[in-house]
């Protein structure tokens, strides 16, 4: 599906069911790739949040959609901003699967916060994917949070 | 001072060739006897160095030598210098030899010694118990005589001490520790 | 006779005293007041107080017990507190007052109660603190750490210079002389409290005693009990000993590490540590264990299973035995012959060593399975994180780890005189330091605050003292380069800290537009390592259960593959030489237990 | 005056209790070191006498034994003595920490640690010694126990007096005294 033909709320949760896909076939691929017992495990554990994700937006009460709307306040350690993207068949270790995710988490929340920019006249979508964004930023913090907790241990 | 203590070492080794005389702190002579001279020596320094007064008898146990050592502890009062003659007595079967008739008051600490090492004095055989009363265990002041082991047995302990823990024990179960038997005597109690 | 009215009233006058008031003490309805420092009836501090025991040892009169206030405390008491309390027999007690004396803590003290009667002689055995929870208002007799029968501070141990340091990789601290060490060891109170949070249990009262007592001999001997590289923890351990010291609590701790170094410092070579302990070798009984890497956990396998008689080969993949300790730790800390001379009197002993013997590329995993009845693998975490920025790849930008690897195997590292170290751990301040000894400025960049440091605080002192900067709460951005592919400076970016909801370590979170340029030659990054599991087959590595990164093991060290055992850092988190050690020792119970069982 | 348990107590009963409390007459006998602390609680210090507590020179006149201290098996056979030659009723008062538990004499070879095997002890004083003011406060727990009819020391000791005696025996190897019958 194209961003350009995107009309309707639908539409737009079936694009985002499509970017979830993608990202879990992507993780699928890691998880044969990956050598390292660490890296296998961090790759299972975020495609099956990728899965999950994608369950979470295939059975979304389109009308229950605001009160879910996060408020919670995110802050930014701007850890994803400054990694090396990677691409995905140089993934190996864990410290690249972990790099990869936060950027690609960055990635999709600077993809959503445009989105709902091009979608600023239609409210729902506007509302739909501010929250995606929102959410896709948290993933990023939480990405870097592991990040910072794991390999930035002595950092 | 200490001139007259090197003075008075001097004219002692001069007059009694057969003990050694040392200085040994600040003020005291010592003088070593073997058993056979003691006697002569204790007159010899009571009539020809004016040590008139006997202060006190005491006895040490040395146990891994097998002896007892009497330490004479003399006074003088001319020249206010302490005299210690020390002889070694063997400590099994071994005497002491009694100096009643140079010093009267020696009767009390020999019949102390008698009594607290078991170390007999010849020419001092008081029937009389002086301090204890109806003993009939080891000496008491001997060191082999556990008095500890002693206390525990003849008199009653008042009970309720006996969940008292070992701290040491306590930390080594808790911890798995295994303590070789090396370190055992290097362990705190 | 003459009568005198004078002689009969004279002895009125002693109704001149009717109206005065007698001094007589009218107790019990005034109370007296006592002296100051009155030594009444005990309290004890119960939170303070750390159960060590040393009243009770120093009681002439055996009045003071430990004992357990409610069942099960000495079970449920944390690490540093023996869960015992004290408790004092009056009937016993002469309130000469050595226990407030020896009181390390300072919990225990007296009070200026001491009118206490009763008709049960039971009631006499008192718990302070438990008997009279009040006490803490009617304290007289406490304990005051100027003037103590304890010794409060440690002899100091003499160090080098810090401009004298940075001129040569000699060892930083000079050691304690026999009457230092001696001195040192008599400060201990021998309460055993260290002893629970070491991670292999060393018998520490017992050789400090040793020590104290002038018997180098029996405190080696107690030292190789149950660790092998006793000389190398007595230089570099992480001590956490000395944390939970009660001296610590109101002074400085016993310097247990100094101590042991000391000790196995006496025994100058292989031989004489071999005569010294001169250990018990069991007849070889035909079983044959394979070590993969020769770290410190591997060694203690192979030390102690092969004076069990067991038939042990390492396999270790560099020139020399040792792993971490033996090249990532700088010769000023630790002088490489000083493990040598450790390895060499295991190898005395039967452990076979296979150097340069990588499994996977020289022998396979497969192949060591089939030769031996187990294995054990304690690999360590060798393969360095990268920085992760743009430009990390630029020609001298280098990692800690090769670098202090490469330095200690003697190679010539070329860093120019302007170096930046990224991080802030052991590594990090190591490579900081062996930097400086090449002559080169150095900055230590650290995202954090210096208290967040990971890095031991005497390893930070040290690496001020020889003139390192430290730069915290800098976030490197990126790796400038000059053009030509070689590193040119760092830009980094300041940051404030924000505190983790959650109750984590604070995090730094950066100020944008707060950036700089740090010109420079080299850079080292040391933020962190992990372990390389890629020779492990496929199906093996299947079956061994791992945990973000770790393989898992029951508390024998073995993992889900019941001959395969595993240690060190790719176990345990704690990543120091003392608990790598502790692992290996584990192991050598869990692999007896095992080939025995079979 | 209250008369509180009249099934125990007679009324007679209370009288003497009220004249035996007020009138403590203390044999002169001290055992060991804290025989040093009984002049400053009778002299004008603490003046003892308040309480009617005096001193006596022989047994049969004294009410009170004090135990000061330490006992030595040598002395504990003359206390015995003294103690079985005094007139009911009588008391005996502990004092420190020896006559508890042994006291710093815990590992004497010729002190004894628990008194109360060998002789009934009414009250017990803390510490090591006792200042005058616990001295009193002994008096005054004794004369407490008096009242309410508690302390019959004496009378345990006459129905247990075969243990008491072996107790006795057990450490006074030479047992060359008249035993008394009461």
């Amino acid at each position: 599906m194209n961003t350009d033909n995107i009309q309707s709320l639908e539409q737009a949760i079936q694009f985002a069911i499509e970017r979830e896909t993608e990202a879990e076939q992507m993780y699928q691929k890691l998880i044969r790739l990956a050598e390292d017992p660490k890296a296998k495990e961090l790759f299972q554990e975020l495609r099956d949040m990728e899965a999950q994700h994608r369950q979470n937006l295939q059975t979304l009460d389109v009308t229950g959609f605001k009160e879910k709307h996060n408020q919670e306040r995110v802050y930014n350690m701007h850890i994803a901003d400054y990694l090396i993207d990677k691409k995905i068949d140089d993934v190996r270790t864990y410290q690249e699967g972990l790099m990869l995710a936060a950027r690609r988490e960055q990635m999709a929340y600077q993809y959503y916060s445009l989105l709902a920019e091009i979608y600023r006249d239609n409210p729902g979508l506007f509302e739909f994917f501010s929250v995606m964004a929102r959410e896709e930023r948290s993933h990023q913090n939480d990405m870097e949070k592991v990040y910072d907790e794991t390999v930035f241990l002595y950092n | 001072m200490s001139d007259r203590i090197q003075d008075l070492q001097k004219s002692l080794s001069e007059g009694l060739p057969q003990c050694s005389v040392e200085i040994r702190r600040h003020g005291g002579v010592e003088l070593i006897s073997s058993k056979e001279n003691l006697v002569g020596v204790l007159a010899y320094l009571r009539e020809h160095f004016g040590y008139r007064h006997l202060s006190h008898i005491s006895c040490v146990d040395w146990l891994e030598q097998n002896q007892f050592e009497l330490v004479y502890i003399l006074w003088n009062y001319e020249s206010r210098i302490q005299l210690f003659v020390k002889v070694r007595l063997a400590r099994v079967n071994g005497s002491g030899i009694s100096v009643r008739h140079l010093w009267p008051q020696a009767d009390t600490y020999e019949r102390e010694i008698a009594e607290m090492y078991g170390l007999p004095f010849d020419g001092n055989e008081n029937p009389r118990e002086l301090i204890l009363e109806d003993w009939d265990n080891k000496p008491p002041m001997r060191r082999d005589f556990d008095t500890r082991a002693y206390s525990k047995e003849a008199f009653y302990d008042r009970p309720g001490r006996e969940d008292a823990k070992d701290v040491r024990s306590v930390i080594s179960g808790r911890s798995g520790e295994e303590i070789p038997e090396i370190a055992i005597p290097y362990t705190r109690k | 006779m003459e009568f005198s009215l004078k002689g009969m009233l004279n002895p009125l006058l002693a109704l001149q005293q009717a109206g005065k008031r007698p001094h007589t003490i009218q107790f019990p309805f005034e109370e007296k007041k006592v002296a100051e420092r009155y030594r009444g009836l005990h309290f004890n501090d119960l939170e303070a107080c750390i159960g060590c025991g040393t009243c009770s040892t120093i009681c002439q009169n055996e009045a003071i017990d430990m004992v357990e206030i409610n069942p099960g405390d000495s079970e449920n008491a944390k690490p540093g507190d023996s869960g015992l309390r004290p408790r004092v027999d009056n009937g016993r007690c002469c309130w000469c007052a050595l226990c407030v004396e020896v009181c390390p803590s300072g919990s225990l003290s007296l009070t200026t109660h001491y009118n206490y009667v009763s008709e049960d002689a039971n009631s006499f055995l008192w718990t302070p603190g438990v008997s009279n929870p009040d006490g803490h208002k009617e304290l007289s007799f406490v304990s005051d750490t100027s003037h103590s029968l304890l010794d409060y501070a440690r002899v100091p141990m003499r160090e080098l210079e810090g401009k004298e340091r940075i001129k040569s990789f000699a060892e930083v601290v000079l050691g304690y002389a026999d009457e230092e060490a001696k001195k040192e060891a008599a400060r201990c109170i021998g309460c055993s409290i260290c002893t629970e949070v070491c991670p292999v249990h060393m018998h520490i009262p017992e050789y400090i005693s040793a020590i104290e007592h002038g018997n180098n001999e029996d405190a080696i001997r107690i030292i190789y009990d149950n660790n092998p590289i006793g000389e190398t923890c007595g230089k570099v351990c992480t001590r956490r000993c000395e944390e939970v010291c009660p001296l610590g609590a109101r002074g400085e701790a016993i310097a247990i590490r100094w101590l042991k170094r000391y000790a196995t410092e006496k025994a100058e070579n292989a031989e004489i540590i071999r005569e010294i302990v001169n250990p018990d070798i069991k007849p070889p009984n035909g079983k044959k264990v394979g070590i993969i890497g020769a770290g410190p956990s591997g060694l203690t396998v192979a030390y102690y299973l092969a004076l069990r008689g067991f038939d042990v080969t390492i396999y270790e993949a560099k020139a020399k035995a040792g792993g971490m300790i033996m090249y990532g730790i700088p010769k000023y800390r630790l002088p490489l012959d000083s493990l040598d001379k450790q390895v060499e009197y295991m190898q005395s002993v039967g452990v076979k060593i296979h150097f340069n013997t990588k499994v996977g590329e020289q022998i396979s995993f497969t192949e060591i399975e089939k030769n031996h009845d187990a294995v054990f693998i304690g690999i360590g975490y060798e393969v360095p994180y990268t920085i992760g920025i743009d430009g990390e790849n630029l020609e001298n930008s280098i990692q800690a780890v090769n670098f202090l690897r490469d330095i200690n195997a003697d190679k010539h590292v070329d860093i120019g005189n302007r170096v930046a170290v990224i991080g802030g751990g052991n590594v990090a301040i190591d490579a900081a330091r062996v930097s400086r000894r090449l002559g080169a400025e150095v900055t230590i960049l650290y995202r954090r605050r210096e208290e967040d440091m990971p890095a031991d605080w005497e390893e930070i002192e040290g690496a001020k003292h020889e003139g390192v900067i430290i730069k915290t709460q800098a976030i490197p951005l990126n790796v400038v380069d000059d053009g030509s592919g070689r590193v040119k400076g760092i830009r980094y970016g300041n940051a404030r800290m924000v505190t983790d909801e959650k109750g984590g370590r604070p995090r730094p979170e950066l100020i944008e537009g707060d950036e700089h340029i740090l010109e420079l030659y080299t850079i080292i990054g040391a933020i962190g390592q992990e372990a390389d599991y890629s020779f492990i087959p496929e199906d093996i590595k299947e079956k061994i259960g791992f945990k973000s990164g770790r393989i898992v093991t029951n508390e024998w060290q073995q993992t889900s593959v019941p001959h395969i055992f595993a240690g060190g850092d790719i176990v345990n988190r704690t990543a120091d030489a003392i608990s790598a050690v502790a692992d290996g020792y584990k192991a050598v119970k869990g692999i007896e237990q095992f080939i025995f069982a079979k | 005056m209250e008369i509180n348990d009249k099934d125990t107590l007679t009324i007679v009963e209370h009288i003497k209790n009220f004249a035996r409390r007020h009138s403590l007459f203390v044999l002169a006998y001290g055992t060991g070191c804290g025989a040093i602390e009984i002049p400053p609680t009778m002299t004008s210090r603490y003046d003892a006498e308040r309480f009617g507590i005096v001193g006596r020179a022989t047994p049969r006149q004294a009410d009170v034994l004090l135990i000061t201290g330490y006992l030595s098996v040598k002395t504990l056979k003359r206390v015995i003595r003294t103690y079985e030659q005094m007139q009911d009723p009588k008391y005996v008062i502990g004092f420190g920490s020896c006559t508890i538990n042994g006291g710093m004499y815990w590992d004497s070879y010729n002190t004894i640690k628990v008194l109360d095997q060998y002789m009934p002890v009414d009250v017990y004083i803390n510490g090591c010694m006792p200042r005058p003011e616990s001295v009193i406060s002994g008096f005054i727990k004794l004369q407490q126990l008096i009242k309410a009819g508690k302390a019959d020391g004496w009378k345990k000791y006459q129905e247990n007096l075969d243990w008491y005696r072996a107790n006795q025996k057990k450490v006074i190897k030479n047992w060359n005294m008249p035993d008394y019958n009461w």
